[in-house]
């Protein structure tokens, strides 16, 4: 027998949980003014994600998914990204969509049942929030075979969840990246839950980074709870997919604290205790720790911070609430680029179901 | 004996067909100790254990496939699919092979299976959970299609599709998994596979549906009651083989005939109802062909939902229109 | 110019929007230097290079993903699948993503792509290479489908699938790739997407179909002739959004109709038509509407394939059966 | 950065082409009546496919896919299964069918447009070809999860093509028979062509045995025209699947030397050059070089093999030419275990058009 190949995976971490370093930085940890971008981003992230759990236990706003416990990641992300590359997000990435200029009222409006949150005003070329897990994949390998047929020094970025990992229609986006070189990043949010299937139920793979072996380019994993270490990664990994045409898989480590969505309890199947571990190596207070023994961050800057965010959250909630809705014939206007002659009969039926109800929809 | 919900008659029926026959297992994601997103499974692996009530990976066609494989070895997998908008991966699987494995072995291997699956809207939930894909699954030869309408039918239909020894799709609409309570005997007796059922008599005009449609139908029937016409129910929770001499006899009777449903319009499971009508029913006929649908267009999110779902008056006022035909 | 079979045209059509359009590009199973199975992108490579006719990895799921992404991009992919039966894997793509990009975008994001296979029986072809799947495509809100029937109509039809900023499936009966000539200028004249062609006066009885069925339907219309009953024949083309129009003006003169189709009976495309004139079109039917379609099982292996295909003898009997009403 | 994860995929290969030996030989390949079992089951595999290709040139068949210059694969795969194991083939696999007792009516019948060719008389269980590319491998996971959940030491071998690595279905029940450690043994017959499409344009990936990484099982390589190499891997696979619930990939290199099928012509799209080229490694010569350098093999032997071979082939020719057709109502007399009520009107309208053809289908 002779060995005719073989691989690795990496893993790279900077912050250890309490704050303190187990590496050198990278060169951007240097700049307080990117650390507390990225320590501000999280925290909007979930003062939202609270904010949008609370409208849903009231029923102001449709199931809703939490990304607690995962700003890093999400956050990392949409820091290292460039406007003009593409985010193909699944559906909880929240944190990367507001770095990238997606508004939160846009964010309650998608949740809350009203398509026009998904027309954002800001990155006009992003993907809207993907709910089929995994199918989104196909669709950065589409972005990103475009960019390359273009010669556009773009990247796609492709979000998915450990669960997605076991998708095909994922394993086939990854080939086809591999085999054209695409420049597309793949990122999974190992966050070690999908629903209630655990992480070792989902797959034999020892990580998820190695998935890319298969694919033919590389893997690697981060801690996902390290959001300069994710930034760190996601930069590399978008300069090798934009200059060398080299796609990559970058697994997060990190841990869903929340339940799956508010439709889920997740009491159901899994341990309190293992949550309230978990807890401690949470993203946020880690990088404060950081800040704080650098004396980049203080008291007051917290509770600024924090009250500055609520204004900003509740706003945008203020904002989502007093929207007015659309007329019912909005379900049929944007179907096609213009509306074919044999649906208009559909259409008249539609617009008189919306006078019935006296006028427009919620 | 308690009065059940549908969700609760269906599991009631998975568990009888489990004791029953060694060979019933459950599979699909979170069905283990979440008890599915519904609670459809509630309990099973507790009582059966893991080897009989399997997590699967997220992998809509490999469940699909699998569940091929298992038959072929004379396994009876009960295959739950989270959510009708990720059933679609399965599609491949379900027309290539399970529809066709008995036909192209000359029966050699077979496939005794059910794919489950909630289905429909008027939950209110997120993009891609509230679609109405029973079309896709009753133009598919060698296969049947199922869709409940009560929790006593759904008792009946699921034991009678785990039992059948062919390849079943059970839709099972998801806004009425609580909406109602019904007795519900746990007496093992399974409802035939490919009868309607009349719900109600009544000879001015008939109105045909199921699932979750037929609460509406019922609803406007009592609507028409109220204004002297009296409708005929048909429940026609076997789609697909279609039982046509049920409807054909009714429509003989009243002349006149609406057909509802959530799917979209075009060439949606309704055409084929009305095709049969101006088919062989066509000289029964005293008024055009009702279809009360949704429409050409995707499921609208939560807040059109309500413009998009046929409702008790717009299936009431197809009926009037009706009625305007002697 | 020389006339030109339906398999040239296409191809035709295809450079002839690739010139046109840079952001044209056609992707696809051996699509490259084979030219596809049966030849359609012959010669394209060679004409506009590796970065325009793509070989694809074998991946059917991929192909509408990809196009999808693309679509977004603004690009205007033609996506060849290979053969009918293996189309399956793309719904999921279709109907969740392709048909509803621009409506869960409210504009923002579209997908200008075609879908492109070989579709339907006739050419004593392997297992799952005979299969007729329109319904599916023809079902899902947000896409077209076009299904040509002679090389003229493939041109200008596949001309207007390329043009047209929202999805089109386009299905070809590769049952007539090959089995006529017709003269195709190369004019860059599309076709309208939603128009039936009325190609064969006679106000006896309405014979409707399209693709390969077609040519079968014309057959039916010379025997009918030679006994002296006039029918009228028209191609739905563009089954989805299907011109009611056209049908209903056509049965309102004759009063009689049969649809033929190769796909499965039940819940096929002909119950649609059908249904329309169960509707609007009710009062004009002189005798029940018959379907002449496949049945519903598995598309048979070659030995058996000629008694599963609607042929022209079986067409003009369901329209000699119609003549006996008045 | 911290190395997480290290794989390695080895190559087996005894047999050099001009048959003499690289390495130490297993134990059955000192047994002469094997190794000849393995040469003759080879020689009539080549036999029946130049048969059925000369069938359908006459139009006497229809579309065929030969298994010319892969005979080592499929027979290696028959040869090291036990008859209670299932095999779940593609479509190139007649060898390892033959073996297992598939009879050559039974093949020809099948590609003939006859569903009784998919009646198997012999290996009852075996699943029939499958011409869906990919679509076999769950299948193939779902026999093996039965074998696991009743216990039974029996394995599923799901045989592919190179192509077929790259559907989703195939990763999807990799990735599944790696979770539940199931009794499968895949193996990808990678004959470095998809009809017109090179090995090279379908993956990125090294070799097609690493895409088992992805599943968390082991993949290895083996010298598909060394028809020793095949059944020695082969047989240690199936004993790690059947005693260890130990899933593996194996990955046979050999090469496609006829067309895709009888309806390809790959002139068009490779170098005859190459063909030939390869021709030279092609396994039947290769097992008889050195079946004679050890003196198992006479000119006579040969002789007497190539004349049973052809005689063999020739009678199930024959055979399956004289065969009579099915009733048109066998089409629908096999859809559901009993026809349903529903279908009569459809069955009686068959039956009448068989009637009308003059009784039986071709
Ligand atoms: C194709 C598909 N199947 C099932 C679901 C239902 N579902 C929604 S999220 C989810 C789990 C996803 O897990 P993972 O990929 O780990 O992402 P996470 O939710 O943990 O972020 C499932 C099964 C879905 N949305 N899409
Ligand atoms: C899902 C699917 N797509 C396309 C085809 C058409 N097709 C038949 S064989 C083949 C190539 C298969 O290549 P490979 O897997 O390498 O097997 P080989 O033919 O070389 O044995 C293709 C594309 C098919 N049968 N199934
Ligand atoms: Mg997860
Ligand atoms: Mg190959």
């Amino acid at each position: 027998m002779q060995q005719v190949a073989s691989f690795a995976v990496e893993r790279t971490a900077y912050l250890n949980a309490d704050g303190t370093c187990a590496e050198r930085l990278p060169a951007f940890a240097g700049d307080r003014d990117e650390l507390v971008r990225l320590y501000r981003s999280m925290v909007l992230t979930r003062t939202f994600d609270a904010k949008a759990v609370a409208l849903q236990r009231t029923g102001r706003l449709g199931t809703f998914a939490s990304s607690l416990g995962q700003e890093a990641v999400t956050v990392g992300i949409g820091a290292a990204m460039r406007p003009e590359d593409v985010l193909v997000p699944s559906f909880r990435e929240q944190g990367a969509q507001i770095l990238r200029g997606v508004t939160l009222e846009e964010i309650f409006a998608y949740w809350g049942g009203d398509e026009r949150g998904s027309d954002f005003a800001g990155p006009r070329e992003d993907f809207p929030i993907c709910v089929p897990v995994g199918t989104q994949a196909a669709h950065a390998a589409g972005v990103a075979l475009a960019f390359r047929l273009r010669r556009e020094p773009r990247v796609a970025v492709c979000v998915m969840g450990d669960g997605a990992t076991s998708k095909g229609d994922v394993y086939e986006a990854m080939n086809a990246a591999g085999v054209w070189r695409l420049p597309l990043v793949f990122v999974v949010n190992n966050n070690e839950w999908a629903i209630s299937v655990p992480r070792s139920k989902q797959t034999a793979a020892k990580t998820l980074a190695q998935k890319a072996i298969a694919a033919g380019f590389e893997g690697e994993q981060v801690d996902g709870n390290d959001v300069i270490a994710v930034r760190a990664v996601m930069e590399r990994a978008l300069a090798m997919a934009r200059d060398e045409r080299q796609p990559r898989l970058i697994e997060a480590l990190t841990y869903r604290l929340s339940d799956h969505t508010t439709a889920d309890d997740a009491r159901r199947y899994r341990d309190d205790k293992e949550v309230s571990e978990r807890w401690k190596a949470e993203p946020v207070g880690r990088l404060r720790g950081f800040l704080v023994a650098r004396d980049w961050w203080s008291k007051g800057d917290e509770e600024k911070l924090l009250a500055d965010c609520a204004r900003e959250v509740d706003a945008a909630a203020e904002a989502y609430l007093a929207r007015t809705g659309q007329p019912a014939t909005a379900m049929i206007d944007h179907v096609f680029a213009e509306l074919p002659a044999a649906m208009e009969g559909q259409r008249a039926a539609i617009a008189a179901l919306g006078a019935r109800a006296g006028g427009e929809g919620r | 004996m308690t009065a059940l919900t549908m969700v609760e008659a269906i599991r009631d029926a998975m568990a009888r067909a489990m004791e029953e026959d060694p060979d019933v297992v459950v599979l699909g994601e979170d069905v283990g100790h979440d008890g599915g997103v519904f609670r459809a499974t509630e309990g099973l692996v507790e009582r059966f254990g893991e080897e009989r009530v399997i997590d699967t990976p997220l992998s809509e066609a490999l469940l699909a496939g699998l569940a091929v494989g298992l038959g072929a070895q004379r396994m009876r997998p009960v295959v739950e699919f989270q959510f009708d908008g990720f059933l679609y991966p399965a599609i491949d699987q379900l027309v290539n092979h399970a529809g066709r494995l008995r036909n192209r072995t000359r029966g050699r291997l077979s496939c005794p299976i059910v794919i489950r699956a909630p289905y429909g809207g008027g939950i209110r939930a997120p993009e891609h959970h509230s679609e109405s894909p029973e079309t896709f699954y009753a133009h598919m030869p060698g296969i049947r299609t199922v869709i409940p309408s009560t929790p006593r039918r759904a008792y009946g239909l699921m034991l009678a599709a785990i039992r059948d020894p062919d390849p079943v799709v059970f839709l099972e609409p998801k806004r009425l998994y609580r909406a109602v309570r019904e007795e519900v005997p746990d007496d093992g007796e399974a409802l035939p596979l490919d009868q309607c059922f009349k719900v109600r008599d009544g000879t001015d005009v008939t109105l045909v549906g199921w699932g979750a449609s037929l609460a509406r139908i019922l609803e406007a029937a009592d609507l028409l009651a109220g204004e002297g016409i009296e409708a005929g129910v048909i429940d026609v929770a076997t789609l697909k083989p279609l039982d046509a001499g049920t409807i054909l006899d009714a429509v003989r009777r009243s002349g006149r005939c609406v057909i509802a449903h959530e799917a979209p319009r075009s060439y949606g499971p309704a055409a084929e109802i009305a095709a049969l009508l101006a088919g062989e029913g066509l000289f029964s006929l005293l008024a055009p062909v009702e279809r009360v649908t949704g429409f050409d267009v995707p499921v609208p999110l939560p807040r059109l939902e309500d413009h998009y779902l046929p409702d008790a008056e717009r299936i009431a006022a197809a009926a009037r229109r009706l009625m305007g035909y002697r």
